[in-house]
């Protein structure tokens, strides 16, 4: 026979993933995949799937392996010439702490959890999608500590990231979040992690940040988050082929991919707004404020993806307008949170200096001057006299998303919000009324959250008192608190020192 | 200028994280991929029971019936992190890609007479779902068993598996002149050929196997070591003259086989080793699913090569395999 | 609406973290100024029942006692409001007599201090 | 309001053949630079052509080779031999 016609690579791909799987006789379907059924929803036709990016193993492999190349040569390189004197200040590294403590342990439950749904969920094309992820995501979590590794040789609050992400409070909003995620069932998983997460939300995190890592002299970081960013791509295609599936096979699947989109795009709100402090505060060379950051990505791109859901019947998620106006607050709102937190975190803060804080005001016309400006006038003035203000107890925190009870009334920037449920005869409370929906859609759920300041005072910290907790948390002794005068900031010292020294010559 | 420089202060502070030093014996510098595997599974502070599963946490040492004291004991000894992997599989993959494009320039399995061609696909194509099945077991180890030196290879083992099943299946294109007749085929005498009966049995079976180390053990002595061990070695006769470019167009899985023998046999030497009741579980397992795969085989290898001693050959191979890990078989 | 989970009795595997038992006899009580935005949050303290209430000027006082407004307070004038219900309390009295039980949020607003040049800081 | 169809590409030498492609294509295209990467939006609908990719490069192109210069997008995502189609239209 003579050497027939290269096959197309939609047909290619289709022979080599559709029909492996098979409909098993000497076990009973249901025993093979148990989990997929209990949810509530309903797959009528499995193969109606359209396979989003068709990247056989072979293909995989040899793409995976030339961004590896080139992003290890990289960090090789970053290493050697001693990249991290010429970041554009120490102050940055405090990005990668928060990410290294607070993302990339996610990244690792990322991996578990798409190796679960690729796995459980019945249909071959969504599993073999699911697999590729769960390798993408064990990659993010190895490349981002590769990266990190070379700070950590260097700077404080790197050191101890796996033990503190396990128990230091504010670091159980992201594990409570992904939690939340992995013990859920596999079709909320892949509508928690795979669309709300990864489709509506991570271009947020990563893709401003990556530029605030290009522009701020980290090569490095900036290497291994775009190239994490490309994985992302596919996952997008994944989260969005998903929530489109589920949505044609069944009009009973409606309501509840609704419910699920509600409450995990709040709960993806209240955890990122961690990274709004990020990008406002925490980036010495700003690319662009959390605000700009919401209306290219959440406002454009999601607006544009949720009117192509409303001929599903899909509406945006529920309190979507209560997220777009907090983005005139919650950067501010958590920064000085972390402000006056910082002796109890692996994280150093500051004071932004008058030029930064004149950044704020154009970039937050309506809200910065009137009410965020005057608190940091007056901690500079306590900083002034000595007082450098430390928040100097324990908190209340939102039992859903675990935040300190920071934020505000939606209409109101002077006024804390408070929420409050009662189950089986106990309060709970809440930060807002997303994250009361959340509980109470679930509470026998929610009741088992791992709140810190809870656990603390049930003596389950490793003592009773703040250095006991702090030593449990394993913060080193120059981990935390302000950051001028700190060991990361004597050391930048020292290297920007003899730099200029140098030039002189 | 050169002078200055060497003012600025570049000792490192640390070596690495401290939860690899606290393993490697101190703050020394530590390999990528001791950073990339040791500890990094979360171990504490769960804040929900999974809705799917409640009777364990997700990360739930509880999951298997074998106790180790230390779940990173088990490390692997390719050394295994993401992109050495797929370093080592691209370039694996290349001589997959040489061996195809040989085959088909010489037209070697084109020329094939009609009745070998139909033989290799009821009789080798369908391994294409063992290795699917493999996958998903691979797969399930990932999401339930306990620590990432132990889960990341299986997770590369499922990519694996996913890889090898689409090598079988582009064979099964060469033999059907790229219409995917010949896999449709194939999937036939997987479903319902009395040849693959025992071996589709055997892989269901595994299917539901809830404890994440004897399914490992099942999947690597009795899976890998028995039935994949002897579709790719076993059948040079029976193939004929098709035999040259299949081995050709097999040398990964013959590779791979070899390869992940180094990592997953010294995990269950390893986990055996641990105490008298691990070895005494573990050794159960092996004998049981070493006796059900040369059951299954004997089916196959007698249909296909005529020969059902084939079966006893491979799985007293394995049962030697077994006894120099430790077991008692 | 109940969880869905895979079994009817998903609640005897997943017990409740945040009971009053689990304190050793204290009640954990969540204290906030209002008003004060500059503080992240209200406060929690683990006290006992008996605590007179009298005492919670002092437990603020390890929080709030940094800002300029605090010396200034005058507790006869403060106005006092448990899990959203304006009350009047007696000193004297403790906080369990009084009706606050595990997690009640105590607020107290201070007439005339809104705050580092009345910005509600 | 239209929907936006959009594609974040690495700023690199790599990069630069399937943006010039993507501008001679999509003649409505919109262009934001970041540090590092370049966003192109197209409103409803955005499409690489093989082709052109090839005419600006001098060389084949594989369109399963956009993974190698990618960072983000926004779209249904629809690719095949010849060409990668982002695009809200149904």
């Amino acid at each position: 026979m003579a050497p027939t016609k290269k096959m197309g690579i939609k047909q290619k791909y289709a022979h080599l993933t559709r029909g492996l799987d098979w409909e098993t006789t000497y076990e009973k379907m249901d025993d093979v995949f148990p989990y997929d059924k209990f949810e509530g929803i309903k797959i009528t036709d499995w193969s109606k799937w359209e396979d989003p990016f068709r990247l056989t193993m072979d293909s995989y492999w040899k793409f995976q392996a030339e961004k590896e190349r080139k992003l290890y040569a990289v960090i090789d390189a970053f290493a050697q010439n001693n990249g991290q004197t010429n970041i554009s200040d120490a102050r940055y590294v405090n990005v990668l702490k928060l990410f290294l403590t607070g993302i990339s342990p996610e990244e690792y439950q990322a991996h578990r959890g798409f190796a679960f749904t690729g796995r459980h969920l019945r249909g071959v094309g969504p599993r073999v999608a699911c697999q590729q992820q769960s390798l993408d995501e064990l990659r993010h979590f190895q490349t981002q500590c590769h990266t990190i590794s070379h700070f950590n040789k260097f700077f404080n609050g790197l050191s101890e990231f796996r033990t503190m992400h396990d128990r230091v409070f504010y670091l159980s909003v992201p594990k409570s979040f992904f939690d939340d995620a992995r013990t859920a069932g596999p079709f909320e998983f892949m509508i928690a992690i795979g669309f709300a997460f990864e489709y509506v939300l991570t271009n947020l995190l990563f893709v401003p940040f990556m530029s605030g890592a290009a522009y701020n002299g980290d090569m490095s970081t900036v290497t291994f988050g775009f190239s994490a960013q490309s994985d992302e791509s596919r996952h997008m295609t994944l989260g969005i082929e998903v929530i489109k599936f589920l949505l044609e096979q069944h009009p009973d699947n409606l309501p509840i991919v609704q419910e699920w989109v509600d409450k995990w795009f709040w709960r993806g709100f209240r955890l990122l707004g961690l990274v709004s402090m990020m990008m406002d505060y925490m980036l010495p060379k700003k690319v662009m404020s959390w605000k700009e950051a919401w209306e290219i990505y959440f406002v454009e791109a999601g607006g544009s993806l949720f009117k192509d859901l409303e001929r599903y019947g899909l509406k945006m998620p529920k309190y979507h307008e209560q997220a777009t106006e907090a983005c005139e607050h919650i950067s501010h709102q958590l920064y000085g949170l972390l402000y006056q937190l910082s002796h109890v975190t692996g994280l150093h803060a500051w004071m932004p200096d008058d030029e930064h804080m004149d950044w704020l005001s154009e970039k937050y016309p309506n809200t910065f001057d009137k009410y965020y400006r005057p608190r940091f006038e007056l901690w500079k003035q306590q900083e002034a006299e000595g007082k450098r203000f430390y928040y100097n107890g324990l908190l209340q925190l939102c039992h859903t998303c675990q935040l300190p009870m920071t934020f505000t009334e939606p209409d109101d920037p002077t006024t804390t919000c408070f929420r409050e449920s009662e189950y089986e005869g106990q309060h709970y409370h809440f930060c807002s009324d997303g994250c009361k929906d959340i509980f109470d859609r679930e509470p026998e759920k929610y009741i088992s959250s791992w709140l810190p300041i809870q656990q603390i005072f049930q003596g389950n910290c490793g003592g009773p008192t703040i250095p006991d907790v702090l030593a449990y948390y394993m913060f080193g002794p120059n981990d935390g608190g302000e950051y001028v005068g700190s060991e990361d900031n004597k050391l930048w010292e020292s290297w920007k020192n003899a730099t200029t020294k140098e030039a002189a010559e | 200028m050169t002078v200055e420089i060497k003012t600025m202060d570049f000792e490192p502070k640390r070596h690495t994280f401290g939860h690899v030093a606290r393993r490697i014996g101190g703050d020394k510098p530590a390999s990528r991929y001791q950073e990339a595997t040791l500890d990094v599974q979360a171990t504490e502070n769960f804040h929900y029971r999974p809705l799917w599963e409640p009777e364990f946490w997700h990360y739930d040492t509880g999951k298997t019936k074998v106790v180790m004291e230390d779940w990173y004991k088990p490390l692997d000894p390719r050394q295994y992190y993401y992109a050495t992997y797929n370093i080592a599989r691209a370039n694996m993959n290349q001589s997959v890609e040489r061996n195809f494009t040989f085959v088909e320039d010489k037209n070697l399995l084109g020329k094939l007479s009609d009745e070998l061609k139909q033989k290799l696909i009821i009789g080798l194509i369908p391994a294409r779902h063992v290795h699917w099945g493999s996958n998903m077991n691979t797969s399930e180890m990932c999401q339930r068993g306990y620590g990432t030196a132990f889960t990341a290879p299986c997770m590369f083992s499922a990519g694996d598996h996913l890889g090898m099943a689409q090598i079988v299946s582009r064979i099964g294109l060469e033999l059907d002149g790229q219409t995917g007749n010949g896999l449709d085929k194939a999937k036939d005498a997987w479903m319902n050929d009395k040849a693959w009966q025992g071996i589709r049995k055997l892989v269901e079976n595994t299917l539901v196997q809830r404890d994440f180390f004897e399914l490992f053990v099942a999947q690597v002595l009795g899976i890998n070591g028995v039935i994949l061990e002897a579709i790719y070695n076993g059948l040079d006769d029976a193939w004929g003259e098709a035999s040259l470019p299949i081995s050709m167009l097999s040398e990964f899985m013959n590779d791979w086989q070899k390869e992940e023998a180094r990592w997953s046999h010294s995990t269950i030497k390893i986990v055996a080793a641990e105490s008298a009741e691990n070895k005494a579980i573990v050794s159960a397992w092996a004998s049981d699913w070493i006796n059900r795969a040369e059951d299954a085989l004997r089916t196959y290898t007698a249909a296909i090569a005529g020969d059902e001693n084939i079966a006893k050959t491979y799985a007293d191979k394995e049962r030697v395999t077994a006894k120099s890990l430790g077991l008692e078989i | 609406m109940p969880v869905k989970a895979i079994v009817d009795n998903y609640k005897d595997f997943n017990p409740n973290r945040d009971l009053p038992e689990q304190y050793h006899g204290n009640l954990m009580v969540y204290l906030y100024w209002n008003k004060h935005m500059s503080f992240v949050a209200a406060m929690a303290a683990p006290l006992p029942p008996p605590t007179p209430f009298g005492a919670l000027p002092e437990v603020a006082k390890s929080v709030y006692g940094t800002h300029p407004d605090f010396e200034k307070i005058d507790w006869s004038k403060v106005e006092w409001t448990l899990d959203g219900n304006p009350i009047t309390p007696d000193f004297a009295k403790s906080i369990g007599e009084q009706g606050v039980r595990h997690k009640s949020l105590i607020r107290f607003t201070t007439p005339g201090l809104d705050g580092f040049e009345g910005k509600y800081v | 309001m239209a929907q936006i169809a959009s594609i974040t590409l690495y700023q690199n030498d790599e990069a630069r053949p399937v943006m010039e492609a993507i501008l001679q294509d999509n003649p409505t295209a919109r262009v934001l630079n970041m540090p590092g990467a370049v966003k192109i939006d197209v409103d409803d609908e955005l499409v690489i052509n093989r082709a052109t990719v090839e005419e600006k490069l001098g060389s084949e192109w594989d369109p399963q080779q956009i993974h190698m210069v990618l960072i983000s997008m926004a779209g249904n995502l629809d690719e095949d031999d010849d060409q990668i189609k982002l695009s809200w239209k149904h």
